[in-house]
């Protein structure tokens, strides 16, 4: 009876946030959508629905079980392939564990999805399909176990003592906590960001980005008011992603599922807020575009540590997350690389300091009060801190050589750019047989359009 | 000594008594847990119908999308004020011989039966969720046919329809497969004992049809019917040319094409995992699984469509992927619950060849279906009612806590159960739907006539310029007698 | 004997041990539960930030769009600062004088009593959700405004008049209604025994004023605050002619005007039904209800308001049927929990006409409300409130969980009271709006050069081009390679 009850409340709030979080996808379809040029529309949209379906398929029969199996010594998941020891009756009256797959199905989509942004209006369909099975099948599972799963950087840990109890790799005993990501900051969005830097730097700046002295050419969004639909249902997904992240209710689990709520929200605004201000101030302009990135840049900051922080230190972490995303995005064009959508200021960077500023704010009674099952003083020794740098390092580490590999080897077997004529064209019309899309996309949608974008249009008709 | 036990006995018996309040208490917190799921759920649903709403509106020319909007909007609304007076008494009322519901010892016509107390206040629930989440599912039926006889039909012929089909059309057979109809897997015809036994066989051997979310009842009834009205309405002018050829009218507006998929996929999410109608005593486990197939079916399905459409086209087509995800949710929900993954893989897989032959096949017969409604709702819907024939295993629908235990899915009797079910919803639909369709064509014409339909139904109807052109010159959109009215005075 | 009696002792009381165990459990979680349910229904709430944004941004002319997309973005985030670190503690804080929330044995100021393990651990919350859930009403209120004053307002203004609503003009009416203060019905009064007790008549005859889920507290407060913006901003240049005439400045943008509304709808599910602040102890039965009645007002008003146009101006006008939708929901808020359905369907329909006049009124009255927010939020928000008056019964508000047991609704008392606090809810917004406005004017200007707004606020305030007007005509988006295929084939 008292299993079954906890049991129905965490499925309950499982699924509801799975939905939640699974519909980020149409926040990040129509967030692409809106910035890249009106030529690439349907091309990002088709990639969107297809990470989906093709991040299931692979999270599902392989996926999952190299991320929630038995491990293999920290590193891997070996068993739970095509979710085979989740079945009818596999809870004995507690959970089967459906619900579990199917949350962490929809962050593996998210992880996936975030790379076709750093790609866009360049990368060839098929070499993003490959790469999108690639990561949900392996990148993203090894990650996932090493952090959420039994790995070796894990909270719960991949070292029993005598008694049976897990232990965090790092000092092996009760005192230390492994990596505290929360919601994944470090799992999910470093992940995403990271692979698509790499993806960004192999594939080479989009035509005519950077003049030839090297400055980069004004960008204008196309569509304004699609990225505004976009991140405010990103926004609302958000709370699916780290409230659920709680993967219970009963016992408490809803009191840090309300606190997730309100550090996420503060951290939200306090970002939007800061890249307004930096907008006006650096920019001078009430740049939207700025302001809804500043808006993603917090929530990507607060997702590792929404837990464990309190308030003022999120409104903190939202501010620090817009500058960040500010200076790694100028970085980027100081270094020519060209990534349209800025994933990876938004979730490479951010996600990073994501982790590092959970070592830095975290308290160790709000790491009691967020479950985590040892009870030490980790965060106030400044030990965490230290962890989480670490975890950070090894995750970009993994995920960028596993998706510069994959990308390698992908650019020398099918290659990874579309020709330079298809790019100057369009992907829309050469890989999905459809042009001239734009006239009515701004139509629906009203917004500013850039020259550009009537020039080719033009050039069409 | 006597006067210890005396104390004993009461100290136990006084126990007891908190033992009973507190059972009384997890039994409420089981029922208030499981309302909240349903309107979580039916809010869900009802989101669908934005869903519809851009995915229809992105597809049709922009002449016709605010007649389209309107449509969606107006006919969630009529089916709000059918059910609540008609309907749901029809769909969940006291059996009457297996067909409809009557006001008996239960009567819904206007929510009579359900009342603040109406439930026992413990145990049960009063029923308000329930109409709620019933009311969403019938403005998705509603919606569908929307899709199938757009940018030619009168806005009127259309409000006729949506009151026909919320009355009476689908409430019948919500009766006959979710209430105590003769279809039902809870049986119209009790035993002796009063429990209730499926029509085939009459006994525990048999479970009646299994539509657990309503591939049949919702989205068969949804596609046959704008089958029928396509058929009745005619093409539209021009799509087929007089040598036969296939004309594109207008190539569809994607970004709403694929927002509206993507809410409907989220919604759907509600859809089959609220068919649960609760989350107590194991359920969520179920909706769980349902997640997780459902999910999968999409996926299997989008995947195939999109890889047929390029070796058949040569193209990555976004129509037919995002075509697919909803042909993959359609085939998926009868069976969500009574399937395992691999399995929802092939029907995912199947709906996709069902999606791409169908499309065809319309277009062979000249049979005009802007939206392709008939192809992903009916013809998807009938497969996955067949797929939970073919696929269903007894164990599988013990857990999905269907009330019969017995080996119908392994003896093959459910696959004949499910294909003379679906034969029957498929039969209704088109009697009750050329009967409908032809009664308005000839009272009030089903179809614009010729020169509304060139200029598009958004100038006739609705008294708006072409959705999105700049008309610098129209003053004003409103009547002139309202403002000489208002400027008189 | 004595041994056996012991034992039998030891075990009625380790009975008793493990059923206060059990208890505590039970208890929390139906705290859990309560919680997880705010949590969901205020992400909903937020999602109607979508809403607002889409359906004004398909009212504005092209050229001001990303602006008002700019406001409501901005909007929900400095609600979310402001009412962090002042506004929640003056709407919830200890009661002072009835009038504001204080620091006292309770302080909300910047989340001070908000903390890891504020409530006992069992049986209560620590109170971070309903943060969340406040805010995200806050936010509602705040964004109404913008659709009132668009077009023509500085983004300056718009930062001190979101600042200043949601630290101070919003939190009092809340604390007012459905805090410890003076209109509440949980009353600023208390009695010997420290039972609140309601400003009418101080006992427990009177109940305070119904505001279940906000017709007053939020809409009233985002409609009325908008229509003095509207009036002190002044028309949008070239709205009215030298000679009264209206005229329309731009046709509207139908497809994300009905996405916005379909997301409010959705939104408002959340909005409503999570206004039971918990599902436990029956009150799931509560938001089922709400959830009825609100979709019957929905529907009735959005009818009611399609033929009336149909009617009066001989078309369907759509932009009325969406409104229309949020004319019947306004109108339901406040009293959702406290009708039966046939009361809800009177509820929308009235709404619907007021709606109408409204509209009307306004042009008369030569005023701008470019999104009619004044009318849909503000009138048919007291209407909400009077219409809680009329048609309470007492039966329905102990159902909703009222604390005071009275005959007020069968007396009339009721319907003073809500017309007493709907007038000075008025009045607050009304005195409060016209000073910040004002002010603003006096120092920074409220309005736009006529300069900036002839070319629009897109380009002066977001440095982005012109709008999509000037683009080429595109005829047919046919491919002719795809169609080649087919017709080969």
């Amino acid at each position: 009876m008292r299993y079954g009850l906890c049991c129905w409340l965490s499925c309950k709030l499982t699924i509801d946030a799975g939905s939640l979080v699974f519909f980020m996808q149409a926040g990040f379809a129509m967030l692409e959508a809106g910035v890249v040029n009106s030529r690439n529309v349907i091309n990002i949209l088709y990639k969107n629905i297809m990470d989906a379906s093709i991040g299931c398929v692979c999270f599902w029969l392989v996926g999952y079980g190299f991320a929630y199996g038995t491990t293999a010594g920290g590193f891997i998941g070996t068993d739970n392939f095509a979710i085979s020891s989740i079945y009818n009756g596999a809870g004995e009256g507690g959970s089967d564990g459906w619900e579990g797959f199917f949350f962490q199905f929809a962050f593996a989509g998210t992880a996936a999805t975030i790379v076709s942004g750093s790609v866009a209006e360049r990368f060839k369909f098929e070499a993003y399909l490959v790469y999108s099975g690639v990561c949900t099948a392996f990148i993203y599972p090894v990650i996932v176990h090493w952090v959420w799963g039994s790995g070796f950087l894990s909270a719960w840990g991949a070292r029993p003592d005598a008694d049976g109890n897990a232990r965090p790799l790092l000092s092996g005993t009760s005192t230390s906590n492994g990596v505290i990501d929360f919601a994944g900051s470090g799992v999910v969005h470093l992940v995403g960001g990271v692979s698509g830097l790499m993806g960004a730097i192999l594939v080479g700046p989009r035509k005519g980005r950077f003049d030839s002295d090297g400055k980069p050419k004004a960008q204008r969004p196309h569509n304004t008011t699609l990225m505004a639909l976009g991140t405010t249902i990103l926004w609302f997904g958000w709370y699916g992603f780290n409230c659920g992240s709680t993967l219970a209710l009963s016992g408490g689990a809803a009191n840090v599922a309300g606190k997730v709520a309100v550090t996420t929200t503060i951290s939200a605004a306090a970002g939007c807020l800061m890249a307004t201000i930096i907008s006006r101030f650096l920019e001078g302009t009430f740049d939207i575009g700025l302001a809804l990135n500043g808006i993603l840049a917090a929530l990507v900051g607060i997702t590792a540590n929404c837990s464990v922080v309190n308030p003022w230190m999120a409104f903190l972490i939202g501010i620090i997350s817009a500058w960040i995303y500010y200076g790694a995005s100028k970085l980027l064009l100081k270094l020519r690389i060209d990534d349209p959508l800025d994933a990876f200021p938004i979730h490479g960077a951010c996600g990073f300091w994501g982790l590092l500023a959970t070592g830095i704010f975290c308290t160790d009674a709000n790491v009691q009060y967020a479950a985590y099952p040892n009870v030490n003083d980790a965060c106030g020794r400044g030990e965490q801190f230290a962890v989480q740098l670490i975890g950070g390092l090894v995750i970009v580490a993994w995920a960028s050589v596993m998706s510069g590999l994959t990308f390698l080897v992908m650019k020398f077997v099918v290659g990874l750019r579309v020709s330079s004529e298809i790019e100057e064209a369009g992907l829309d019309i050469s890989e999905h047989g459809i042009g001239a899309y734009a006239n009515e996309l701004t139509k629906v949608f009203p917004s500013p359009v850039s020259d550009e974008v009537t020039k080719v249009q033009v050039s069409y008709e | 000594m006597k006067w210890q036990y005396q104390q004993a006995t009461d100290a136990v018996s006084q126990n007891r008594k908190n033992l009973n309040d507190f059972e009384a208490l997890v039994k409420a917190n089981s029922r208030d847990m499981d309302t909240a799921w349903i309107v979580l759920c039916g809010a869900l649903v009802f989101f669908m119908q934005a869903g519809f709403a851009m995915l229809e509106a992105g597809i049709v020319h922009p002449k016709n999308v605010t007649n389209i909007l309107f449509k969606n909007m107006i006919d969630a609304s009529i089916a709000a004020i059918a059910f609540w007076l008609l309907g749901y008494g029809f769909a969940f009322g006291s059996d009457s011989g297996g067909f409809i519901g009557k006001c008996g010892s239960a009567c819904y016509f206007g929510l009579k039966d359900v009342y603040n107390g109406a439930g026992d206040g413990m145990g049960s629930s009063d029923g308000w969720e329930k109409w709620f989440f019933q009311w969403a599912f019938a403005g998705a039926a509603a919606t569908i046919v929307a899709g199938a006889v757009c940018e030619r039909t009168k806005l009127e012929a259309y409000f006729i329809y949506s009151v026909f089909l919320s009355t009476f059309m689908y409430p019948v057979i919500v009766h006959w497969v979710w209430g105590y109809g003769w279809l039902s897997a809870w049986g119209a015809y009790p035993d002796s004992n009063g429990v209730a036994r499926p029509i085939f066989n009459k006994d525990t051997r048999s479970n009646g049809l299994i539509d657990f979310a309503g591939s049949g009842v919702v989205h068969m009834v949804g596609g046959f019917c704008g089958l029928v009205g396509a058929i009745i309405a005619g093409a539209r002018r021009g799509r087929f040319g007089p040598d036969g050829s296939v004309n594109t009218l207008f190539d569809g507006n994607n970004t709403l094409q694929a927002l509206g998929v993507f809410i409907l996929w989220f919604g759907w999410y509600g859809f089959n995992c609220g068919s649960t109608l609760m989350i107590s005593g194991g359920a969520a486990n179920v909706a769980g699984k349902v997640a997780v197939n459902m999910t999968i079916s999409a996926a299997s399905a989008a995947i195939t469509a999109t890889f047929l459409a390029k070796a058949l086209q040569g193209h990555y087509n976004i129509s037919m992927g995002l075509n697919g995800v909803l042909a993959g949710l359609v085939g998926i929900t009868a069976n969500c619950a009574v399937v395992d993954p691999w399995m929802a893989f092939l029907i995912g897989f199947v709906a996709a060849l069902i999606l791409y032959g169908g499309h065809y096949l319309l277009l062979a017969l000249r049979i005009d279906d802007p939206c392709d409604a008939s192809v992903v709702h009916g013809f998807c819907g009938m497969w996955g009612i067949w797929a939970t024939g073919i696929f269903c295993t007894d164990k599988n629908v013990q857990y999905a806590g269907y009330p019969n235990a017995n080996e119908a899915c392994g003896s093959g009797e459910q696959f004949g159960v499910q294909v003379v079910g679906s034969l029957v919803i498929a039969a209704w639909t088109i009697g009750m739907s050329v009967m409908l369709f032809l009664f308005i064509d000839k009272t009030i014409g089903i179809r614009v006539s010729a020169e509304v339909e060139e200029a598009g139904l958004d100038i006739s109807e609705h008294g708006v310029a072409p959705s999105y052109e700049q008309q610098p010159q129209v003053p004003s959109r409103l009547c002139p007698r309202v403002w000489t009215f208002l400027q008189v005075h």
